[in-house]
């Protein structure tokens, strides 16, 4: 099969990996939104959306769980959003103002590209990423596109041409670049480490994965532990970069009603927030690759290892195909990524909203020095131990 | 008096790097995220109403099943919001009521109106219109939420009278206070 | 109205007695229900032109009177006195016996049209109690077995100015 | 009216407060004159006094003087004369004042009494309130608010009375609330001179009655009502309708006759529910007839005008009042006027005949008087169409003069206010011959036949004055709006005068006053908002010589020299 798929002319494979991608991130996006509503529920001793079941379900074993899952009710959502009437306010510049939530797609399903989502074993036990472009500039595309996603909101808050929206547009750039340059900053380290002097470097992902899955006891620790503090700045940057709570300046529901998507509805907004689930996938993905160990299970046990284990516990050399080693790296991953998102939420509902100028405080006077001074005590580190 | 200035007190540097507060938050939040759900599922479970509960505004029959209002009009007065239009009339002599006379001919409340406030409850010297524990109110227009009188007789049902006004009139002319 | 020409002349010598005419409206009352038993509403008016007053004013005082009648009684009126001393003595106990024995109610005029039996209040002869007036006559100590005598006689009496 | 000589005034102290009052005052009377209010309920200042419901308790004193010397003896302590208190208490009604008398209505004994006397009156009062008619405006409502107990310390069963009983076609009574104050009965006997009402089984049982087979049916039944105290009379047509505390009050003038009774319209959101005679001691005390009371339901009777119309079709006002222009300019036309109309629009009604060069005509409507409230004459404003002169002599029984003038065709337009024509005189066929335009009220056999038609309003929804036989002036107002599509008459007369070329007038009473002041002789001096609630009497000299058509009525007596004109209606 996947000799019949290399087959297929360029053309052909890229439009599959496209459409795979959305039919990928846009269920995947809305689940989150219902995760979001789930999680938010718990947390709040709630049972959260549970009442929605198609009159065709009732009865069906198993329907019920669904529907107390809310299941349904992402479903009935999605419909409203396609059957809902477009409203376009009369002062808006219609042009951007419709162009706005498709730019706002495209970083979030540009960068799913450059991000490896699993490994297999290839018949010599060698593991392989499995990516839909595994590029050499990896992190550096990713940081390249998923900055574009800002213009999104700039043009939605500037073409609604009322005075909140155009708040959450401005609050929106300004914040997305004071915390753009901490969130590259700080995993610099990363990739200087994973790049050893002389040797040569990649910027890919998969590299990094690769590098916490050597043996030994500095080869499979994650960088989380290697790094905290970077962890801990991408993770915080993170939050201002994908809009989230703490750091939700541009949307600001309690001071700008609904910031830069004040005027939207219907389709345009709920792409607004697939874009906005999107980038939290990614960037969970990105930060599960960089620092909780990509697809091995834990710590100093690497996926190879894991599965050579397996066969020799079970005698089964299952394990090694790797259709099943595929499997298992993409479960292990999407665990990880999952529990990010989940972090990302959990967080949502416990520390309140910044003002704005804490906002850019925390940016420029905290994370700021403090990722330069990582990078600089990395390099200084790095020098001595590989050196 | 004295105005107190309280300082405030300064905060330690772990509360100054906010990464405590934080985690002790998520703590309290993951501890939620485990407990059982403590919503009501309304239109299954229905709330417990407490006495003394002011819900939409009825008309309560005796237990005799005779309509208490006599259409005094005080509520009409009282009523804040103006929801309560009442037109008098008189009952016809023989109906078994003959020492009440009056009876409301038309009694419409105007929910859209009515702000719950109880006002007429407490004024109405024949404790006919009770607040009771009906709640929720819907309608697909404004002309339905305008309660008639069947409707409100209808809502109010029979309350327990403690006083029996009527009652002991009728035995007072039977018995000694009676015109012979 | 049939007045007697008796009462008729006493009715013309009794007004001029008073200043104002109407002050002779109970007097007149009186001769009337004298000469016919009760008042009805004809003597009413009656009294009320003769007097040159409205009848209302008369009925007032018809209706105050407890000694009036708007109601024809009895050929003879039994009056049992019930105030204290002959209700302590059995006023009640003879009332009782003679509605017995008319077979009547109280205030009502029997089945026969002969009697009347009414209470009244005090006839003045507590230490006789209990004591009884029939017609203008008072009989004294009516015990119920005197009740029953009286009773027979009056029947009797009636036999004998029917025949 | 002629002033009685000068009183002799006698001077009595009433809580400390001296003041002169006339001879012969009584105390009650005496002590509003100091804004002192004794309450009472059997006393009426109109009606005889009997004493007979003891609310009016007060204490009363007289300077001390030694009884020897006759010298006045002083206290001591203050340096005045001593006052000897009466131990017990005087009824206020039925006590005159004399000079030097003391009255004391604050003291502890005072409401003592005040209590006691309620606390009798409520005793077999049924606790009918909210039932009651008489709730708001009623008596011992107010007393009891004041000297009740707040409960009642009765605890035996009430009396119980019969409690609809119809004394007459417009009376109910309850009898369970009569407080036996006997007014009723002293006002049928005294003013309505129909002495059908008494007490009967007096005692514990008291009860009002009409005499069997009678019935209090005379015309002036209603004010039995009016002055009851509480609820036991009460009217057939109000009962049940409203509570009074919603009606809002507007002064208003019976226009029933031309006596002119001064009334109270009682309206709740543009509805009238009632009228009760207002207190002028000029005109009809406190009465009023039962007949102008029903008047209000002609605002809403059917065959009220709805639309103007032109030539049968409807119009609205300003091509009504276009269409009613080209009718008149041009023609030979004939206004009849209205004795029912205000002073004011019977002035314009004048303005716009004399600039047609018409004629006006007046309808003459006499009937039968009582020589009490209603008077043989039932405009109750011909006076007003003298005063403005719209017309000059009294209107003539019939309108046949303006009849043979429509045979002969000197006349072919007829402008009607209000009037119907052919009730008044005129024959359908002398209507046909006639182009008509009619401003009225309510359709009738004109408003049928007229080429215009502009419906105007009843005297309950518009403003404006009228002339009684007194040649009083007297204000009536607004009581509730008209009708839709309906306009003010002063509205359409003036539109229609200037329509016809005439000079524009005011077209409300406030603006057009100036005008009728500088015009009218008799009013000169006057403003309509000084005219005073119980009217102004305007000087009737002019007119003396006219043989009006009133016999004697409550505060009218016909002028000797007048002879007297046979006509009746």
């Amino acid at each position: 099969m996947a000799n019949f798929f290399f087959g297929l002319p360029l053309m052909v494979q890229g439009i599959a990996k496209g459409l795979a991608v959305i039919l990928f991130i846009f269920p995947v996006a809305a689940a989150c939104s219902m995760a979001e509503r789930k999680v938010s529920a718990w947390i709040q001793r709630r049972p959260g959306p549970n009442r929605t079941i198609p009159p065709f379900f009732v009865g069906i074993p198993g329907a019920s769980i669904l529907q107390r899952l809310g299941i349904f009710q992402l479903a009935a959502d999605g419909g409203k959003f396609f059957f809902k009437e477009e409203p376009l306010p009369n002062h808006v510049h219609k042009f951007y103002f419709i162009l706005a939530p498709f730019i706002a797609m495209i970083p979030a399903f540009t960068t799913v590209t450059v991000v490896p989502f699993g490994a297999y074993l290839d018949p010599e036990g060698k593991v392989i990423p499995i990516m839909l472009a595994n590029v050499d500039i990896g992190i550096l595309a990713i940081f390249a596109v998923a900055s574009l996603g800002v213009y999104s909101l700039i043009l939605a808050g500037w073409a609604s041409n009322s005075k909140y929206p155009f708040l959450g547009g401005v609050r929106a750039s300004a914040q997305l670049i004071s915390y753009e340059l901490s969130m590259t900053l700080s995993v610099l380290p990363v990739f200087l480490w994973v790049n050893e002097p002389g040797s040569s470097g990649s910027l890919s992902l998969a590299r990094v994965v690769e590098f916490q899955s050597h043996a030994g006891f500095w080869g499979g620790t994650w960088f989380l532990f290697t790094m905290p503090l970077s962890a801990a700045i991408f993770m915080i940057a993170l939050f201002a970069e994908t809009n989230r709570q703490p750091f939700d300046m541009p949307e600001s529901e309690a001071d700008l009603v609904g910031g830069f998507h004040t005027e939207y509805g219907a389709f345009k907004w709920s792409l607004f927030f697939v874009a906005e689930y999107a980038n939290m996938i990614v960037g969970s993905a990105v930060f599960a690759l960089l620092f909780l160990g990509g697809w091995n299970l834990l710590p100093w046990l690497p996926l190879s290892s894991l599965l050579e284990d397996l066969h020799r516990l079970t005698g089964s050399a299952l394990w090694l195909n790797p259709l099943v080693s595929g499997v298992l790296s993409i479960a292990i991953f999407v665990a990880k990524v999952l529990f990010t998102i989940f972090f990302f939420m959990w967080v949502r509902w416990t520390v309140p909203r910044f003002r704005y100028d804490q906002v850019m405080r925390i940016g420029w006077k905290v994370l700021l020095p403090l990722s330069i001074a990582n990078l600089v005590a990395y390099t200084v580190g790095i020098y001595f131990l590989q050196g | 008096m004295a105005v107190i200035q309280v300082q405030r007190k300064p905060l330690s540097l772990a509360e100054r790097t906010y990464i405590p507060q934080v985690i002790g938050g998520l703590l309290t939040t993951i501890k939620y995220f485990f407990r059982p759900s403590e919503t009501l599922q309304y239109p299954e479970q229905r709330p417990a109403i407490p006495p003394g509960y002011r819900g939409v505004p009825t008309l309560v029959m005796d237990p005799h099943g005779r309509e208490k209002c006599v259409s005094c009009q005080l509520c009409e007065f009282v009523c804040p919001p103006k929801a309560i239009r009442i037109t008098p009339g008189s009952v016809a002599q023989g109906a078994g009521v003959d020492h009440v006379e009056k009876a409301p001919q038309a009694f419409d409340i105007d929910m859209l109106r009515c702000i719950y406030c109880g006002l007429c409850e407490e004024v109405c010297p024949e404790e006919a219109i009770v607040l009771q524990n009906q709640f929720s109110m819907s309608g697909y227009g404004r002309s339905e939420m305008v309660n008639h009188k069947d409707r409100l007789y209808e809502l109010g049902g029979t309350l327990p009278d403690k006083h029996f006004k009527w009652d002991k009139k009728k035995a007072a002319e039977t018995g000694a206070g009676g015109h012979h | 109205m049939n007045l007697q020409a008796e009462t008729l002349r006493k009715i013309d010598e009794v007004i001029p007695h008073y200043p104002v005419k109407r002050s002779a409206a109970l007097p007149l009352l009186h001769l009337v229900q004298e000469d016919q038993g009760f008042i009805s509403n004809e003597a009413i008016e009656w009294i009320a032109d003769r007097l040159e007053i409205q009848p209302i004013n008369v009925y007032e005082l018809v209706t105050f009177y407890p000694m009036f009648r708007q109601k024809p009684i009895g050929r003879r009126h039994i009056k049992v006195c019930r105030t204290l001393s002959c209700a302590i003595m059995g006023g009640y106990r003879t009332c009782a016996e003679f509605q017995k024995q008319f077979g009547t109610g109280l205030g009502e005029v029997s089945p026969d049209g002969e009697v009347t039996v009414e209470f009244v209040e005090c006839l003045a002869s507590c230490g006789t109690a209990p004591v009884v007036m029939i017609d203008d006559h008072l009989h004294e100590k009516v015990d119920a077995a005197r009740a029953r005598e009286l009773s027979d006689k009056i029947k009797g009496e009636a036999k004998t100015a029917n025949r | 009216m002629i002033q009685p000589a000068s009183p002799d005034l006698i001077t009595v102290n009433v809580d400390g407060k001296e003041i002169a009052v006339p001879k012969g005052t009584n105390m009650i009377e005496a002590a509003r004159r100091v804004g002192v209010d004794v309450p009472h309920y059997c006393y009426h200042s109109k009606l005889s006094i009997v004493g007979n419901c003891r609310m009016c308790l007060v204490e009363m004193g007289m300077p001390a003087v030694d009884p020897a010397s006759k010298a006045p003896v002083i206290d001591p302590a203050t340096g005045k004369q001593r006052v000897n208190w009466s131990p017990r208490p005087t009824i206020a009604c039925a006590t005159n004042a004399s000079p030097g008398l003391h009255i004391c209505t604050t003291s502890p004994m005072v409401k003592e009494c005040r209590e006691g006397v309620m606390e009798f009156l409520l005793i077999n009062h049924p606790l009918d309130c909210p039932i009651c008619d008489q709730a708001g405006e009623c008596k011992l409502q107010e007393q009891s608010t004041g000297y009740g107990r707040g409960y009642s310390r009765f605890i035996e069963q009430k009396n119980v009375k019969p409690k609809r009983t119809l004394l007459g076609p417009r009376v109910m009574l309850d009898d369970e609330r009569c407080i036996l104050c006997s007014r009723c009965i002293r006002f049928s006997k005294e003013v309505a001179k129909d002495d059908v009402l008494g007490f009967v089984d007096r005692g514990s049982y008291s009860t009002l009655t009409c005499y069997p087979g009678k019935k209090l049916e005379n015309n002036y039944s209603l004010n039995t009502v009016d002055i009851c105290p509480v609820g036991a009379l009460t009217s057939t047509d109000f009962r049940f309708k409203m509570r009074v505390w919603f009606l809002k009050q507007t002064n208003s003038i019976d226009t029933e006759t031309s006596v002119g009774v001064n009334t109270v319209v009682w309206s709740r959101e543009g509805v009238v529910y009632r009228i009760t005679p207002r207190e002028n001691g000029s005109v009809n005390d406190t009465w009023m007839p039962d007949s102008g009371r029903t008047l209000y339901k002609q605002i809403r009777e059917g065959g009220r005008l709805e639309a103007a119309r032109v030539s049968g079709s409807v119009a609205d006002l300003e091509s009504a009042v276009k269409a009613a222009a080209a009718l008149i300019s041009g023609a030979k036309v004939a206004v009849v006027g209205s004795g029912r109309s205000s002073v004011e629009e019977q002035f314009l009604t004048r303005k716009l005949a004399a600039r047609a060069g018409a004629e006006a005509y007046l309808v003459s409507r006499v009937g039968q008087g009582d020589n009490l409230l209603v008077s043989t004459d039932k405009n109750p404003n011909v006076r007003g169409a003298l005063v403005t002169g719209l017309i000059s002599e009294l209107p003539k029984p019939s309108l046949g003069a303006l009849g043979e003038r429509i045979d002969s065709g000197s006349v072919t337009t007829v402008v009607s206010v209000g009037e119907d024509l052919l009730a008044a005189g005129l024959s359908a066929s002398q209507l046909a011959k006639v182009s008509i335009v009619y401003l009225g009220t309510h359709d009738n056999a004109t408003s049928g036949l007229a080429k215009v038609v502009i419906p105007t309003l009843t005297v309950f929804e518009k403003h404006g004055t009228f002339v009684n036989q007194q040649f009083r002036i007297q204000r009536f107002a607004k009581a509730v709006p008209g009708p839709s599509g309906s306009s003010d008459d002063l509205v359409v007369l003036s539109k229609l005068l200037s329509a016809a070329g005439g000079e524009a007038l005011g077209a409300d009473v406030g603006s057009l006053w100036p005008s009728i002041a500088s015009e009218v002789p008799a009013l000169s001096t006057m403003a309509y908002s000084n005219i005073p609630d119980t009217g102004l009497l305007l000087d009737s000299s002019p007119w003396s010589t006219l043989a009006f058509a009133e016999e004697a009525t409550l505060h009218f007596k016909p002028a000797a020299a007048a002879p007297k004109e046979a006509p009746r209606g």
